[in-house]
């Protein structure tokens, strides 16, 4: 089932609103007119883009660390991202949570948090609540995540309960200085999906139809009753954090590859297919241009915090 | 009034609570069936529920802290029951770093109205890692809340109050207390969370304290009585945030404090209340603050080391003839 | 590698070493004599007997909180074992940890623990000192316990630094009240270990023979070099703890049959092969009789603590 | 005398331990190689040392949690670098229930000689998972021990001293402090577990402090002298189990005293020293024993609301002129 003409433009262009939005928050880092931890995904943005033209809009998301490109994706308020970066009252957490916890919940995103594999036994909670009124959680994590011992927690009480969880790994062979190879027993993280008796794949994670396809047939599997399936996708990030940018194609030629753009290569694609010309090209490239744009005003034109702001904001009822 | 076990008026509270509300759920280790969890306080439950409400798990507690978590943050009611308090060691991030942070960092739009339910397995011949007591290590954690009820009324009206909740509660129960009978009447109540409960008034003396610790101050008060000692039994109920007001005013009345629990001395949930004590209301004070708590020892399995540090009633009357000397 | 007949009658004078102690503890602690928090291993005693012929005495013993068949299995302090749960000072722990908490590092055996799954991440660090020792570890657990993420973590870890660990599962599909079809995905907990690209095997935990095999093969592999292996297995417990005796074969009849009684299987196994005969039978019974009765001599003999014993070792300097 | 900064201090502290001992070695995440962890503690000790006492891990801090039990009980002297404090939340089990009661409950048999070393990442535009400060946590487990250095000299001589101790250590540092410069004799040395210092000399009013604290109370101190008040600056270092000798003598001296401390106030550290002096030398004091401590608020990532919610050298100078007023 692949994705129509229409659906995979829509992919191209979410993926370059991550691209353009990410090159822009380092762009701006550098420069400190932003601050902050910020985590991109550059390089990583066929995942997101493919996997929000799969779950449904009522369907819930929950990511880790490196969740701005699924926020995007998923449609969460653009502009307040803008807002938030520059810690802005308008921000999507009123400037609190910066990159790391971009939450969006009237798209039912939570794309943020820092404890590397907490969203895992956070989605299994968000399971039972999608099973109870028939939706699915799309729940994703670093190849990293997966060696925390709650990872494993997850996926044995999502099986035993059939949750409705696609788990997906967004493999980056990276966890800040380590490599796999130092820390990650086994070939394939989707081996780990056996032990509990689920479905797990592995597909490559720069390959927009690769990882469209897969991820439709667990989804429908899912939704089907089959239970919790894992999907792996095998991908490079371009940089760490944006206060660690040796990675980024302006440093490393092989960057430039398209094998290692997954934006470029999905561009040749649908170049190729006859699907992407160059005016609709320009058309979407203005599009995000000027969401960027939109976005940007509306950040800046947000009123910076009160220092006391939120202070009265711990609890959610006066005690 | 009707009379109730502690267990029954704690289940009835949550039975309540699932009939009023559908995204009400239980889940936990063992819970389930005519067994209800080690300590049957679910008991039925699933019968009545189902096994879609009254969730069994595997012994994963670090999935059920990101549970209660998710299950909140995504609109539902999740109730946890960790199968003991020295447990609580395995939940500390879920209720720390995620649970107590996500309204504030949600810039306010996500509550997280979940309970994580436990028992502080005391006074039992069981070695350290049965009968901890892990209530001090949620005290610093701001967003979370700490309810610790010492009677069957309380228990009721406050897992209710819990339940409602918007904000992540941990409520602690005391396994001596289970069997405890007590007034709870038949028509609906609800316990505010945050408000301390006067247990007995009294005018030399204040004894502040919580769970147990409410029984052996309310023993230690009628034997003062016989003495000519008036002591006010203050039951904080809500651990955090604590009631300051309630506080404030029985210190100043009394003018002696002594704060007792049965957790460790050291760096227990007693160190906050005296601290707040010695900033706030020192000049109401006409004696040292004393802390009556275990001692700084793990707990052996073994009654007579079990004795020797541990305490009850007769240390609360020994604290209090201190200070009253 | 068949044990020898000299080993299989140690195996069977351990196993009745196991059954004779924790029937007597039974006993003690329904008449009141002893008491607090005790978890038997009746019906599981292959496991440990055999295992103890299989690892040597410079190795290390780690097991979670079903450990007392092992403790005994081991060679440890037996007259210590009853002195502790006489709650006396000659105790093994000195009347403190009690049942669940046995330990006697001059054996290298921590046999004790009370936070389920624990011991995973234990045994892995003594991992790392019998990698340095030239030694290797023997971790035990229930299967309830491979639910707990730190097994995952610790599988992960060792099998990543190729730390020399035998990972034994003693499987009774009972956790408390729980069943493994409630809690437990997947086939097999040995198929957990793949995920980790590390061997593993299910294997009868009632079959002294079985038991030994495997464990032997997987010993001789660990030892060269291979990394962690998982061994499973299979057994029932007759009872999950001293409060709790609704199991025994007293009230159970199927428990009667050889099958669910280790002991019973093994004992007409030798007599079969004839390394079992009625002399040698008694002869063991007999010594077996009298380690007991020497033990509880020895305990009752012991004095009790004072009450305020150990209140100045809980830090092993003074400050 | 040398002059060194405080990570350069702490690095040398553990490499001299690794020399002198084969079996002290280093685990955690990212601590290899050149990079040697988030804080370049660890820069250069795989080349020195070896991938085998240098130990590269996954994400697993439970797994790293009971590796430091695991290896101290039999025989090796484990350092753990848990990437920072906001983590500590994960091994709160191996250290509360396992490490801490190990000594005890083995009748004084098996010793648990483990350190796990973490930063407080505290003052960086991060949000709550990685600002927090997890201190309090370990101030009510027994059998524990909670250093927490403020100097390079500190560091040095205490990192030393907790490696060859031979009870679990909880060693917190700060990461404002690592670049802090300061005197680092070239001879060995060791700091004593358990004693606290005084950092500066006074008479009129005691701050008692442990980490980054302690240079805001050196700030204050240096500023109120020109305001004629005099301020004794008191070090806890070894933050449990505390020197309470040293706490009653100063107090005894100045009659007034201000605690501060990074953590969330509530709870926090600081609510057992003030505990402490409240029973045991209420009546040295002259004025109520005030807490400079973080607000009750998750760490924001925001520079602006992060000024709203934390403390500073002014915030004790404050606290100072308000009991000398
Ligand atoms: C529990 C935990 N341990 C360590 C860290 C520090 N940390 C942040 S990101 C990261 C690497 C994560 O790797 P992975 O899961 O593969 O995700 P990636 O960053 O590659 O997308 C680490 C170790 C953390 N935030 N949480
Ligand atoms: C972390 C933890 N959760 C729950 C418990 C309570 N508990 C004690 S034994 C047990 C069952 C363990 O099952 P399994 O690991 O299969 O071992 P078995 O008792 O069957 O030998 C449980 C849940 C505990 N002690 N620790
Ligand atoms: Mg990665
Ligand atoms: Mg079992």
């Amino acid at each position: 089932m692949q994705p129509t003409s229409g659906e995979m433009l829509g992919i191209y262009e979410t993926m370059l609103l991550i691209r353009t939005t990410e090159l822009k928050m380092v762009e701006l880092f550098k420069k400190g007119e932003i601050e902050g931890h910020m985590l991109p995904c550059l390089g990583q943005e066929a995942i997101p883009a493919s996997l929000a033209k799969v779950y449904a809009d009522t369907d819930y998301l929950v990511t880790g660390h490196r969740g701005g490109g699924h926020y995007v994706a998923r449609g969460c308020d653009y502009n307040a991202l803008w807002a938030e970066l520059y810690g802005r009252v308008d921000g999507v957490t009123k400037g609190r949570g910066g990159q790391i916890h971009l939450m969006d919940m009237t798209k039912k995103a939570m794309t943020g948090n820092a404890v590397v594999g907490q969203q895992w036994g956070i989605a299994t909670g968000a399971g039972f609540v999608a099973r109870k009124r028939g939706v699915m959680v799309v729940a994703v994590g670093g190849e990293g995540s997966t060696n925390r011992g709650v990872f494993h927690e997850s996926l044995n009480m999502a099986a035993v309960q059939k949750l409705p969880i696609l788990y997906v790994i967004e493999y980056n062979d990276r966890q800040m200085w380590n490599v796999c190879s130092e820390t990650t027993a086994g070939e394939r993280i989707a081996t780990r999906a056996l032990a509990y008796g689920m479905e797990g794949a592995s597909v490559d994670g720069n390959d927009v139809l690769a990882i469209h396809a897969k991820a439709a047939e667990f989804v429908r599997k899912i939704r089907e009753g089959s239970g919790p399936c894992l999907l792996e996708c095998i991908t490079a990030k371009w940089t760490d954090s944006v206060s660690n940018l040796r990675n980024l194609p302006e440093n490393v030629e092989a960057m430039k590859k398209p094998d290692f753009d997954p934006v470029l290569r999905f561009e040749t694609r649908l170049r190729i297919d006859g699907v992407l010309t160059d005016s609709l090209d320009l058309q979407i490239k203005e599009n995000v241009r000027q969401k960027l744009q939109g976005a940007l005003s509306f950040a800046l034109a947000s009123p910076v915090p009160d220092r006391y702001d939120g202070i009265d904001e711990v609890y959610s009822q006066p005690v | 009034m009707r009379q109730m076990k502690f267990v029954d008026a704690l289940r009835e509270g949550m039975i309540e609570e699932m009939r009023r509300d559908p995204d009400v759920f239980q889940i936990g280790e063992a819970i389930g069936g005519m067994q209800g969890g080690i300590f049957g306080v679910t008991k039925g439950l699933e019968e009545e529920f189902g096994k879609d409400r009254v969730i069994e798990t595997a012994i994963s507690e670090g999935a059920l802290g990101g549970v209660a978590v998710g299950a909140a943050a995504f609109g539902m009611r999740p109730v946890v029951e960790i199968m003991f308090g020295s447990l609580m060691t395995l939940v500390v991030d879920e209720v720390h770093n995620q649970a107590g942070s996500l309204y504030y960092v949600s810039g306010g739009k996500i509550p997280c109205p979940m309970v994580i339910r436990t028992c502080n397995w005391m006074r039992i011949i069981s070695g350290p890692h049965h009968c901890g007591n892990l209530d001090a290590t949620f005290m610093n954690s701001p967003g979370v809340k700490l309810v610790i009820p010492s009677t069957p009324y309380d228990a009721k009206g406050l897992i209710k109050a819990s339940i409602r909740d918007n904000d992540p509660v941990v409520f602690m129960e005391y396994s001596p207390l289970y069997t405890l009978k007590g007034d709870v009447p038949e028509e609906e109540y609800i316990v505010p969370i945050g408000k301390a409960d006067i247990k007995r008034e009294g005018k030399d003396v204040t004894v502040i304290t919580y769970g147990v610790g409410v029984h052996d101050a309310l023993g230690a008060a009628e034997e003062l009585e016989k003495e000519g000692v008036s002591v006010e039994v203050l039951d904080l109920r809500t651990v955090l945030p604590y009631d300051k007001d309630a506080i404030r005013k029985s210190v100043a009345k009394t003018s002696r404090v002594v704060i007792t629990y049965e957790g460790y001395k050291t760096g227990g949930i007693g160190a906050e209340i005296a601290a707040f004590i010695a900033e706030e209301c020192i000049e109401d004070l006409s004696a040292p603050i004393l802390r009556v708590a275990g001692k700084d020892v793990p707990c052996p399995s073994n009654r007579r080391l079990i004795e020797g540090i541990s305490i009850g009633m007769k240390d609360v009357v020994d604290a209090i003839r201190k200070l009253m000397a």
